[in-house]
């Protein structure tokens, strides 16, 4: 039976995420949205149980499907909207827009590949650095089932292990990859399989429970930080919905409605949280999604001059 | 009433999307010769990102239109090795900007074993690039890479700016034994146009299209810069200033002579484009007009193309980057009181 | 006990092969050599035990270190010769010269990568055009334990065995790549044990042992002739001399004297081999290399006109 | 005897070459700065393929002189995530060719994460790349690649021509917070000079270096056609012909300043370079000197550099594929005829 506290802790963030999943969804239906929205609902529980277990100032970079990644390492609302809604508000100064490059180097959010799969030379050497300057920070690299097949997730994972640099590497296995089902990605049951190749350890876990994904990388992030060196870590979940907000996934042969989510994270944590404790957390974050929405829709957008801002240093 | 001659059918042509016409290329050359396949992310269950492959896994199979992995390496480093033993494959990158993460391949492979070996080895491989900017793609989805191609011995380049050149440019390059890098703009899928219908309708490398004649200044403008050129250039009428307009459509072969021509009765040259200025395509075009046409120049040739900046995430913003047709109109203004 | 006639085949080739090497290894003490010439002397067990596993059409991607792939395969020697001297009698008809890019399409051999790894890719699109063109060609890859890091080998592993593509993955693990001794390039004792990661088998082998070589290669030709996908071979082997001829390996610890083969494949072939047989093997071999040799250094050089050549089909 | 003044050190030089300047470069910034460190293939236990970093990694150790495995996309990755963490990687590649093998990291993330994320990140990379032609190494070993670096907006760009610029601008990538593609020609790194022996000789970016002074063109060098040009002026001088020779040193930033005053002076300009002509950084420059200097100019300018191919893997054949210093002579004087 896990710790409550932690449960309770979990169950906020995962609350706080479904409900921005929710309102994204909602605005982009009612309002349409510039660029490309990767949704990741019903994926709050590996991406909150996973990010909850690194400390504030162990390094993250996430991965497009969605903002749980970003939330649970404690960013803002309103900076992450405001990239998504292209607000000078937004953790880019408004040079957001769209699919979202949040960052915030002062909790560890460093961004993700827009190419996927360069997460995994970026995150090992974030590694190095931290090892460099002394510190026993630790990195979490969140990755699709899809883009492991990268061959920069070979080329880090094999230097990474060589030099046991403290990574973590996350995979959020959702069964598909665009419109690529993991049966045609994978020649194995199990991405994790693959960590034999890398001599380090792999572990599959259920993705839906995210007390089970976090005691994972928990253990995991221990290892990395007492010279253990990586670990994969794969979580099994569900695209609930189309490859981006829109898609209408004719390609899909496993279709979901795009509502219901089989072993919802939700309900899983419900079993473990009082019932009258979850209703106030659900209450809060409606309102907290809500005044950060509003907020972000009122914030000004950049003015055309920062296009020539930040090429150099 | 008697079936249509062959003239008559290849005189014949329909109005379709961009996209649609770089479909009916991929089907008519698979028809055609059955050595033709297809591999990329997406682009047989799907379609294709953009949907250009829609309906060509059911009437060519998964054999000959193949969904990889996210793998762009493979992709084009695949194509090369089936292109090596007897076959022509079509890849698809689902973004321009990708062909740097298949650089090696691009770049030394396809570019270079033939001439490494002796010309004992062939390298028929097309690839498709999704190219430019639209929508908000970001910085890693938006940028125009041509001119790397170009300065790369053994590529040829192709950015087609109308459904008829998207036709007739990819089928020559299906047929051309050599490696084309083919830029299709994401801003033009939608766009429609007449294409001819016939399944010969085969567009030439090497011979750029004069889109307007005019006497006061020569436009060289490519891709999804021609429109804007030519939305210019109506303007500039207005106030009686006649552009010609020349869109190369190929920069590998690149079609100089047809350039030159114009500058030399024109007396003044316009270069634009939407990749970056600097060292861009543009370079080498202007570097070449007043090579060849220096003492028909009355003016420097000046060059349009993006700012010296990455593109911005924001669908509003990465305009401001790229060249519009008011900014072409100004700068030609300019060009011809000098 | 092997099949007496394979045996001796080998026999021939591994000592035509050794005869080249201590020949090519001769005239650079004497005149030098024009660009680099990386030996594969005491190699030469793996790639002709290999090599010869292939049929004539099977399809050959040789790595860099010395010409047995090649010479296994049924090139002829005055085609190398004619590359490595820069001679129009070469197979690329003057356009080599060191460090060689010979190719005989008639007979499979495709060429190197330049750049490590990128046989990885090109195998596995030869395997593509096998399959689309009905044919039932093999393709083998071959590679040193240090391309094997090139994320080129996962892209193409993953994508061939989903697809079983008819690829055989050869890795010539002689402990170093250039300076970098194996310890410190894998994680894992074996390259083999990457066969997992891929869901094919993965077989460690003697690489000084031609014949079981040749087995081991035999066996995964015909699996993957049958449709039954890829196979990893590695064969274990030492790099006897430097990186390149001429390399004073002041970075080795293990340093041989650069002459002495420990477990000579030709020692190990002679246990087989009548005694009487394989001196008149090396005789021949002697005598066809000098005269290779010869016909080489007579021939004329391209002229200056060929840089123009070739360059578009 | 007294210690000499600050003044007496940074005057005093010494004459090492190429190789051994950059070395020292390393050593001082490393000394200087324990955020500096180094990966690469070969790089410590080896001293590097080409004899450049010896003895660092005595003096150093592991932690900061990382020998890597065969892996370009971590060499760079991996310096462009350590870099946003606080370190400063100065990291090689065995050859600058493979600069495409890591495209997506030194392209999409060295050049523009910076700028995707408002300036919250900064990059300060060095990626150290051995380039050019030398004895044949062959096609995918032996480019000239700088040009699509200078097309990529949020790379710096050096090539040294001298042992004394090879550390002073080492010195001053290294101290940089932007990244930089730092060419090192292979065929200079023997080259002996003067170079300063003060760990404070840092020669700034963007200011081009006049190697020589005359009156009847301009010639622009960069790398191993600097010397040759000044080959060239030498031999043009016994006929009076003087050749102004300008090695801007850095391609971004670009010194345009230093090179128009000079073609508003002589009214003929000469661009030469190693990297294929087509669409090479001459092409940039060239356009450059006649949209800012045009009713300078008494003849168009015009560029040398590599021919339309790949480079063949002949010691002798390479030669032939690259500008010469008679090649350089003879434009020269068919230029300043016109
Ligand atoms: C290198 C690269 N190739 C292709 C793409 C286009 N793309 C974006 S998301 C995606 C699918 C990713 O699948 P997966 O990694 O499983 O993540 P998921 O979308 O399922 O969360 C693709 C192909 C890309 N961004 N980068
Ligand atoms: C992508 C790439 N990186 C680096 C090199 C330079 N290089 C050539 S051979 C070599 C070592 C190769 O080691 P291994 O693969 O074990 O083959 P071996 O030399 O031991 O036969 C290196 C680093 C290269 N040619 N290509
Ligand atoms: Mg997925
Ligand atoms: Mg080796």
């Amino acid at each position: 039976m896990a710790e409550p506290a932690l449960a309770t802790d979990l169950y906020r963030l995962v609350a706080l995420v479904r409900a921005v999943e929710l309102r994204l969804q909602q605005h982009i239906t009612e309002h349409g949205f510039g660029g490309f929205w990767h949704p990741g609902i019903g994926q709050e529980g590996v991406q909150v149980g996973a990010a909850t277990a690194l400390r504030p100032d162990d390094y993250l970079f996430y991965a497009h499907r969605g903002l749980g990644y970003a939330v649970a390492k404690g960013m803002e609302l309103t900076a992450i909207l405001g990239d998504l809604f292209g607000r000078v508000t937004g953790s880019t100064g408004g040079k957001g827009g769209g699919t979202a490059h949040f960052v915030d180097p002062s909790i560890g959010v460093l961004g993700q590949g827009g190419t996927l799969g360069s997460n995994f030379t970026l995150g090992a050497g974030a590694a190095i650095s931290a090892r460099m300057l002394g510190t026993d920070q630790v990195v979490a690299v969140f990755f699709g089932d899809g883009a492991a097949a990268r061959g920069t997730f070979h080329e880090a994972a094999l230097q990474a292990s060589v030099w046991k640099l403290p990574v973590v590497w996350i995979c959020e296995n959702n069964g598909w990859a665009l419109s690529a089902p993991i049966t045609e990605q994978s020649p194995t049951e199990n991405i994790a399989d693959r960590a034999v190749a890398y001599g380090v350890p792999g572990v599959v876990v259920d993705g839906q429970d995210a007390l089970a994904v976090h005691a994972a990388t928990a253990e995991a992030i221990e290892r990395a930080r007492a010279g253990g060196g990586p670990t994969l870590i794969e979580a099994k979940t569900l695209r609930i919905r189309g490859h981006y907000e829109g898609d209408r996934q004719q390609y899909r042969t496993d279709l979901t409605d795009g509502v219901e989510i089989p072993r919802d994270p939700i309900d899983l944590l419900r079993r473990v949280v009082p019932a009258d404790v979850a209703d106030e957390l659900d209450d809060r974050a409606r309102a907290e999604v809500e005044e950060a929405f509003e907020a972000t829709l009122a914030a000004p957008r950049a003015d055309a001059g920062i296009v020539f801002e930040d090429v150099w240093a | 009433m008697s079936a249509p001659t062959r003239a008559e059918q290849d005189a014949a042509t329909e109005v379709i999307g961009y996209a649609w016409a770089i479909n009916h290329a991929l089907a008519e050359e698979m028809r055609r010769d059955d050595r033709v396949w297809m591999m990329g992310q997406d682009v047989g269950r799907m379609g294709g990102v953009f949907g250009v492959t829609r309906g060509l896994l059911d009437e060519f199979g998964s054999d000959r239109v193949r969904d990889t992995t996210i793998n762009e390496t493979f992709i084009v480093g695949g194509a090369a090795g089936a292109a090596m033993t007897g076959t022509i494959p079509v890849v698809e990158l689902q973004f321009a900007d990708f062909l740097l993460i298949a650089g090696d391949e691009i770049f030394h492979k396809l570019a270079k074993w033939r001439y490494v070996h002796g010309g004992n080895l062939t390298l028929p491989v097309v690839v498709r690039l999704p190219t430019g900017v639209l929508g908000g793609a970001g910085a890693e989805h938006s940028a125009s890479l041509e001119a790397m191609a170009m300065h790369t011995p053994g590529l040829k380049v192709a950015l087609p700016a109308t459904p008829s050149d998207a036709k007739g440019l990819l089928k020559a390059a299906i047929r051309d034994p050599n490696p084309v890098l083919f830029f299709e703009h994401k801003g033009l899928y939608r766009t429609k146009g007449p294409v001819p219908v016939s399944d010969e309708h085969v567009v030439p490398f090497g011979q750029a299209a004069v889109r307007r004649t005019g006497d006061a200044l020569t436009i060289v403008a490519t891709g999804l810069m021609v429109g804007r050129s030519l939305e210019a250039a109506e303007r500039l009428a207005a106030d009686g200033i006649e552009a010609e307009v020349i869109d190369p459509r190929t920069l590998v072969p690149l079609d100089m002579d047809t350039i030159v021509a114009s500058v030399e009765r024109t007396a003044r040259a316009l270069v634009v484009h939407e990749a970056v200025r600097t060292a861009g395509a543009g370079a080498e075009i202007a570097a070449q007009i007043q090579e060849r046409a220096f003492f028909s120049l009355d003016a420097p040739v000046w060059r349009l193309g993006a700012i010296d900046t990455p593109l911005p995430q924001d669908p509003e913003l990465e305009q401001l980057c790229i060249p519009s047709a008011a900014e072409i109109e100004a700068a030609a203004r300019e060009l011809v009181r000098i």
